[in-house]
């Protein structure tokens, strides 16, 4: 059981199912949605296992697996969850269960759908389990190019076009992650000098010592990069417009999962490599944070779309898991993460 | 005594020559034998080089036959490229060919 | 400036191929100009058999003076316009013709310049021994045989590229 | 031996009506008659172990109590537990909701007859029992926090039960959103008490408070504690929700909105006595809030025409004066009212669902009249609900209202025992007012009433028993058993006073003349009193206009800020994104003069650029040389 690579197998499972129905005709509907299902399901039934197999009392990283990949950059494929990730997890799979058996009707292009959608789940599971950064990165990056499909693809034009929505969506969390892309290479380039070698691996990177000077400047990256993903205020714009041109699957995705990314990258990367970035950081996140939550809280009451409400309630509701994270403290991390969870369940269910 | 500069010299104004029908003709076959013009002034400094400093190696000349090579495709594409447009615009003329415009 | 026999040879090679090459650009008809750039291709040769390397030059007579202007020749054909004596005009821009010289000129005297000011290293004497060809076989096959092969590749989709160009749609 | 054990398998009491609801929802909601068994069932079981326990309390010491808990989330600094309290509180809460409860369940057998939805009433029933139940026997702050939303969520499903109505819709809204602005009054309080005393429990609490003399942070926690109270306790300012509930059936209104929800507030202020005993100028709040409902509610309840939303605002009224007995100190007199008031307003409640159920739906009291031979058991059981709300001695009423008079004059407040006294002279005038209008006098367009089905008059006899008896529990001449185990630290007791008691039992019989003298015999013309003070009348009528400065507010405030701050979004953060992208559009849309499609050209670009590279090679070598 030990030797079994869990995490691995939930992470490929949705990616081979992906591969397995590019092979197959465009006609074959039911064959495609079989498979999707499928392998969706094989990857909850695992995170389950995950979730129930995780050793509470030992805590830390468990189920960890770890190939070298580039040797003279440090990388290596290694994955591995505590109990940050397996909630998230969990969800992620969760979601994307019920992501396609929402969309079990679709009728137009249901190849191309599915296969995105299997991807884009994939991808979002793999920032979750990433253990190494550019692990971490790469599958964030996964994340962009299916969702952008799937919202011109299938989306609809609400208050504005979904052509625009895709691509403010697109260009919002690309911006995002080159700032967080200079964050992590300055990480690298600072820890390969302070430790004396390569790497990529997050554990091995919060030995460095890293200056509070250096911390200040690489955690503001990180806050603009995980901010935009998560949409903090004002980087929300993106947020409302895509959510209400999606299509319901990825609505779902999008608000139920997709800004935990950013929350778990704060914590994640944020928070345990640059503790004190984001001590001296933390009043201007809060300040922000507060804008979300306030700030959009009360635009949702003029909105008359429901998708629209969802999507400003779910910026508003990110303020929230914002605060926790700016707060710095166990309890509010605690609840930051049970937020993501708790409100990563409910815009699903309030997707028409 | 002539030497490598002179060598270099005649495939420097071959060049010239090449590049100013590249700019200043018309017709895009033209344009063609001009860039072919070049081509080889660029082969003549090749083998020019090869043989004042490094006979024995011979690479001068095997870039050479590369050149070469690469510009017998090039013709070709060119040539079936032009015959393509002429067959849509029943011009030869590079004013015409505005395609890449916007 | 003392003449001898080589520096003789050169500049008749030279000379003839400098003339060929400005009549390809300055020839107004493009039977003309196609001529010319035969004449060129045959003093290149011809400067290659000067410079020893003669597998090269026969391979430029070959090809270039063979193949691609015969190639280019019959690329005229087709698309030769009735009166063949205006069919290779200068850019009736004056801006461009005067901008395109005066690059090539600053160009030439450019290269000029730094030829002249270039140190080389030790010049060989003597032309390379007589088996130029078993040695440019051997690194064709040798340690560029990949690139060899590549080329080999490049000249295969050329050929097809340029059929299926050529051919255009079968139904117009 | 089963008496001992019943303690331990208390927990049963909340979880069986959360199994039913579970049960119906998962797989009974095809067969209404089966989901209401099983509804039934769960609440009787309920019952039965409620009053075994009431034995067992009651049967021993009054400082009696029973905790159990199990730890629910633990992290450094905070500790919520999940658990059970019972003592004497606890105790009579549970027997009267339970009664409460089951006796409505009963009667709804009847009411939501032929309803389609009566599988999902019964399941929104349950559930709402097992969060009234789980609220009582809380155990800390934490718990009763989440019973006590749970409980609001139960009251919006049921208050838009009817949701094809757009005023059950809007109704139920208005209920929810109100009561969150008092819960999260509540809940910030809570979190000041973890953050100031590290733990929620009350027998923690209650241990430290005393021993806790910085006012500065008291006051401010007992204030917000109120909040949660002001908003489920329709006290004023958050009392606009309550009348408008009664658009829900009106079983819901007998238990939820009359009998055990709203009385959750009350029975917070009692639970949390603690707190609130030692900050004396929250008390005085309370007092105040308490007393300006009771008199606000009985004053519009004058005028109504309605005859469940004047019950609504005789409810109103009554929980001011359990809120304004727990202010003045009188906390046993507070419970003991919320008691005896649970069954004579569930009674009050449950016969006017039987007449609204009789008439097909009617209302309007004037639409009635002389239902008194059409439906004998409703009319007496009406009346004996009513007496009992006036208070005539010997029912329940008298004593409970007595005992809070008597704690607001003996304790000091000589202003709010006035008024309340006010309040008891109105209260007995709107009441039979309601009977001479609708139960007596002329029939107008109620001729096909009839009396109701068995189980719905059943549960209306045994209520009305209640309404006689219950207050005896608590009068002086029975040793004033219910004073004996329901106090705390910090709560009052004062002997019996004769003369208030006259004085009570005189104005509630002068009321009950005065609306005689008015409706019945006709000596004074309502009319002519009406022209007389116009603009009082319409003040009253209107609820004092304050659902409309409500929606004014929101207009103004929410809704514009709302418009405001899209604008902001749309125009401004939106606008600088798309400004953004304008900006890089448009300097594309000049650059791309520069690519005119002419290959000539751009070999020059090139050209020039090899220009330049030479220049600079050149140059660098000329550097080296010179």
């Amino acid at each position: 059981m030990s030797d079994f690579p869990i995490l691995s197998v939930t992470l490929l499972l949705p990616i081979a199912g992906a591969v397995l129905i590019t092979m197959l005709s465009p006609t074959q509907k039911s064959i495609i949605r079989s498979i999707a299902a499928v392998s969706t399901l094989g990857s909850l039934l695992l995170s389950l296992v995950v979730f129930f197999g995780y050793d509470q009392l030992q805590g830390g990283l468990q189920m960890t697996e770890s190939i070298p990949w580039v040797r003279d950059l440090g990388i290596s494929y290694a994955l591995g969850v505590d109990g940050i990730s397996i909630p998230l997890l969990l969800l992620t799979n969760l979601i994307g269960f019920s992501a396609v058996y929402a969309s079990w009707h679709t009728q137009e292009r249901v190849k191309e759908f599915f296969v995105l959608l299997l991807l884009l789940i994939s991808g979002v599971m793999g920032t979750f389990i990433a253990t190494d950064l550019f692990i971490f990165f790469l599958f964030y990056e996964v994340v962009v190019i299916p969702i952008y499909l799937l919202v011109i693809m299938f989306g609809s034009s609400k208050r504005v076009t979904k052509e625009y929505a895709g691509m403010k969506l697109t260009i919002y969390l690309l911006i995002g992650s080159a700032f967080l892309l200079v964050g992590l290479i300055a990480l690298f380039v600072q820890a390969k000098a302070l430790l004396g070698f390569p790497t990529m691996d997050i554990n091995t990177l919060a030995r460095a010592d890293f200056s509070v000077g250096f911390q200040v400047f690489v955690y503001c990256l990180m806050a603009l990069g995980f901010g935009t993903l998560l949409s903090m205020f004002p980087f929300h714009a993106w947020s409302p417009d895509g959510y209400a041109g999606a299509p319901t699957a990825v609505s779902m995705i999008h608000a139920g999962v997709l800004k935990k990314i950013g929350g778990y990258g704060l914590i994640r990367i944020g928070l345990l490599l640059l503790p004190a970035g984001a001590r001296y950081v933390a009043p201007l996140i809060a300040i922000l944070a507060l804008g979300n939550v306030v700030y959009a809280g009360i635009i949702c009451l003029t909105q008359k779309d429901l998708k629209y409400i969802v999507g400003y309630s779910s910026v508003s509701h990110m303020g929230y898991v914002l605060l926790g994270i700016a707060s710095v403290n166990l309890i509010s991390l605690n609840g930051a993460v049970m937020m993501m969870f708790a409100m990563g369940l409910w815009p699903p269910c309030s997707s028409p | 005594m002539i030497g490598l500069n002179h060598y270099l010299l005649l495939g420097t104004v071959l060049f010239g020559i090449g590049a100013y029908g590249v700019f200043a003709k018309r017709n895009a076959i033209a344009v063609l034998m001009s860039i072919e013009l070049m081509l080889n002034a660029v082969n003549v400094n090749f083998v020019a080089i090869n043989r004042f400093l490094q006979p024995a190696a011979g690479m001068g000349q095997l870039f050479a036959i590369f050149v070469i090579v690469v510009a017998a495709a090039e013709v070709a594409v060119g040539l079936a490229l032009i015959i393509s447009i002429y067959r849509h615009r029943k011009s030869v003329d590079l004013n015409d060919f505005n395609l890449l415009k916007w | 400036m003392i003449m001898n026999m080589d520096s003789l040879v050169f500049l008749i090679i030279s000379a003839f191929t400098i003339a060929s090459a400005l009549g390809v650009v300055l020839s107004r008809n493009i039977i003309h100009s196609a001529l010319a750039l035969i004449l060129t291709f045959l003093g290149v040769a011809m400067n290659f058999f000067d410079l020893g390397a003669s597998f090269l030059g026969l391979v430029q007579i070959l090809v270039y003076a063979g193949a691609i202007s015969v190639l280019i020749i019959f690329a005229i054909m087709l698309v030769m316009k009735p009166d063949s004596a205006a069919t290779n005009p200068p850019t009736p821009s004056r801006d461009t013709h005067f901008i395109g010289g005066l690059l090539a000129w600053l160009v030439m005297i450019g290269v000029g310049m730094a030829i002249g000011l270039t140190r080389w290293p030790a010049m060989a004497s003597e032309p390379a021994e007589a088996d130029a060809v078993g040695t440019l076989a051997t690194l064709l096959l040798g340690n560029y045989v990949v690139a060899f092969e590549a080329a080999a590749i490049l000249l295969l989709l050329a050929a097809v590229g340029a059929i299926i160009l050529a051919k255009g749609d079968e139904n117009p | 031996m089963l008496i001992q054990d019943v303690m331990t398998f208390s927990w049963l009491i909340p979880v069986l009506p959360f199994l039913a609801f579970a049960l119906i929802g998962l797989f009974l909601h095809r067969w209404p008659k089966w989901s209401a068994a099983c509804s039934i069932a769960a609440i009787g079981v309920s019952f039965f172990l409620s009053v075994l326990i009431a034995v067992e309390i009651f049967g021993g010491d009054p400082g009696r109590a029973f905790e159990m808990s199990v730890r629910w989330l633990e992290m450094p600094g905070l500790k919520v537990d999940m658990g059970i309290l019972i003592d004497p509180l606890t105790a009579v809460m549970l027997l009267v909701v339970t009664t409460v409860a089951l006796l409505v369940q009963i009667y709804s057998l009847g009411y939501m007859e032929g309803d389609p939805g009566r599988a999902s009433y019964f399941a929104y029933q349950s559930i709402f029992a097992g969060s009234m139940l789980g609220l009582v026997m809380a155990s800390n702050f934490g718990q009763i926090f989440v019973f006590w939303e749970l409980v609001g969520m139960c009251s919006y499903l049921l208050i838009g039960f009817w949701f094809g109505r757009p005023s059950a819709r809007d109704a139920a809204i208005k209920a929810f959103v109100t009561n969150r602005i008092g819960d999260f009054g509540f809940l910030l309080g809570i979190l000041f008490l973890i953050i100031v005393f590290g733990t929620l429990n009350f027998g923690e609490l209650a241990a430290l408070i005393p021993d806790y003399h910085n006012l500065a942070v008291l006051l401010p926690i007992a204030v917000l504690l109120f909040f949660g109270p002001v908003g489920k306790s329709a006290q004023f300012p958050l009392h606009v929700w309550l009348p408008d509930a009664m658009e829900g059936p009106t079983p819901v209104s007998a238990l939820i909105h009359a009998a055990t929800m709203v009385a959750a507030g009350v029975y917070l202020i009692a639970r949390a006595f603690f707190i609130f005993s030692q900050v004396p100028q929250a008390m005085l709040l309370i007092a105040l809030v308490g007393g300006f409902t009771a008199l606000l509610a009985a004053t519009i309840a004058l005028v109504q025409n309605d005859i469940k939303r004047i019950l609504a605002y005789s409810t109103l009224s009554q929980l001011g004066y359990m809120v304004m007995a727990m202010g003045v100190g009188a906390m046993t007199a507070g419970m003991f009212h919320l008691r005896t008031h649970a069954f004579f307003k569930g009674l009050l409640f449950l016969a006017a669902g039987s007449v609204i159920h009789a008439l097909h739906g009617e209302q309007d009291i004037w639409k009635m009249g002389g239902l008194a031979k059409k439906m004998p058991i409703t009319t007496w059981t009406f009346v004996i609900g009513a007496l009992a709300l006036a208070g005539i001695p010997p029912l329940a009423g008298f004593w409970s209202k007595d005992e809070i008079l008597l704690g607001a004059f003996a304790g000091g407040y000589t202003g709010l025992y006035l008024l309340g006294s006010l309040v008891a002279f109105m209260t007995a005038f709107y009441m039979f007012r309601l009977i001479f209008i609708a139960f007596f006098g002329v029939s107008k367009g109620a001729e096909q009433a009839h009396e109701s089905p068995p189980v719905m008059t059943g549960p209306l006899v045994i209520l009305a028993a209640l309404s006689i008896g219950a207050g005896f529990v608590g009068s002086p001449w029975m040793g004033n058993v219910f004073g004996l185990y329901i106090s705390t630290p910090g709560a009052v007791h004062h002997p019996v006073n004769p003369t208030i008691m006259a004085v009570s039992s005189l104005l509630a019989l002068a009321g009950i003349g005065l609306a005689w003298l008015i409706y019945q015999k006709q000596a004074v013309s309502a009319e002519k009193l009406r022209q007389r003070w116009p603009a009082l009348y319409h003040v009253f009528l209107n609820k004092y206009y304050v659902d409309e400065f409500y929606a004014w507010l929101g207009k103004v405030f929410v809704d514009a800020g709302a418009r405001v701050l899209e604008w902001v979004d749309l125009k401004i953060i939106n606008g600088a994104v798309n400004g953004l992208a304008y900006l890089t559009g448009s300097s594309g849309r000049t650059l791309r003069y520069a690519v005119n499609g002419q290959v000539q050209s751009y070999a020059i670009w090139v050209m020039v650029g090899l220009v330049l590279l030479l220049a600079t090679v050149l140059k660098t070598v000329f550097t080296v040389l010179v």
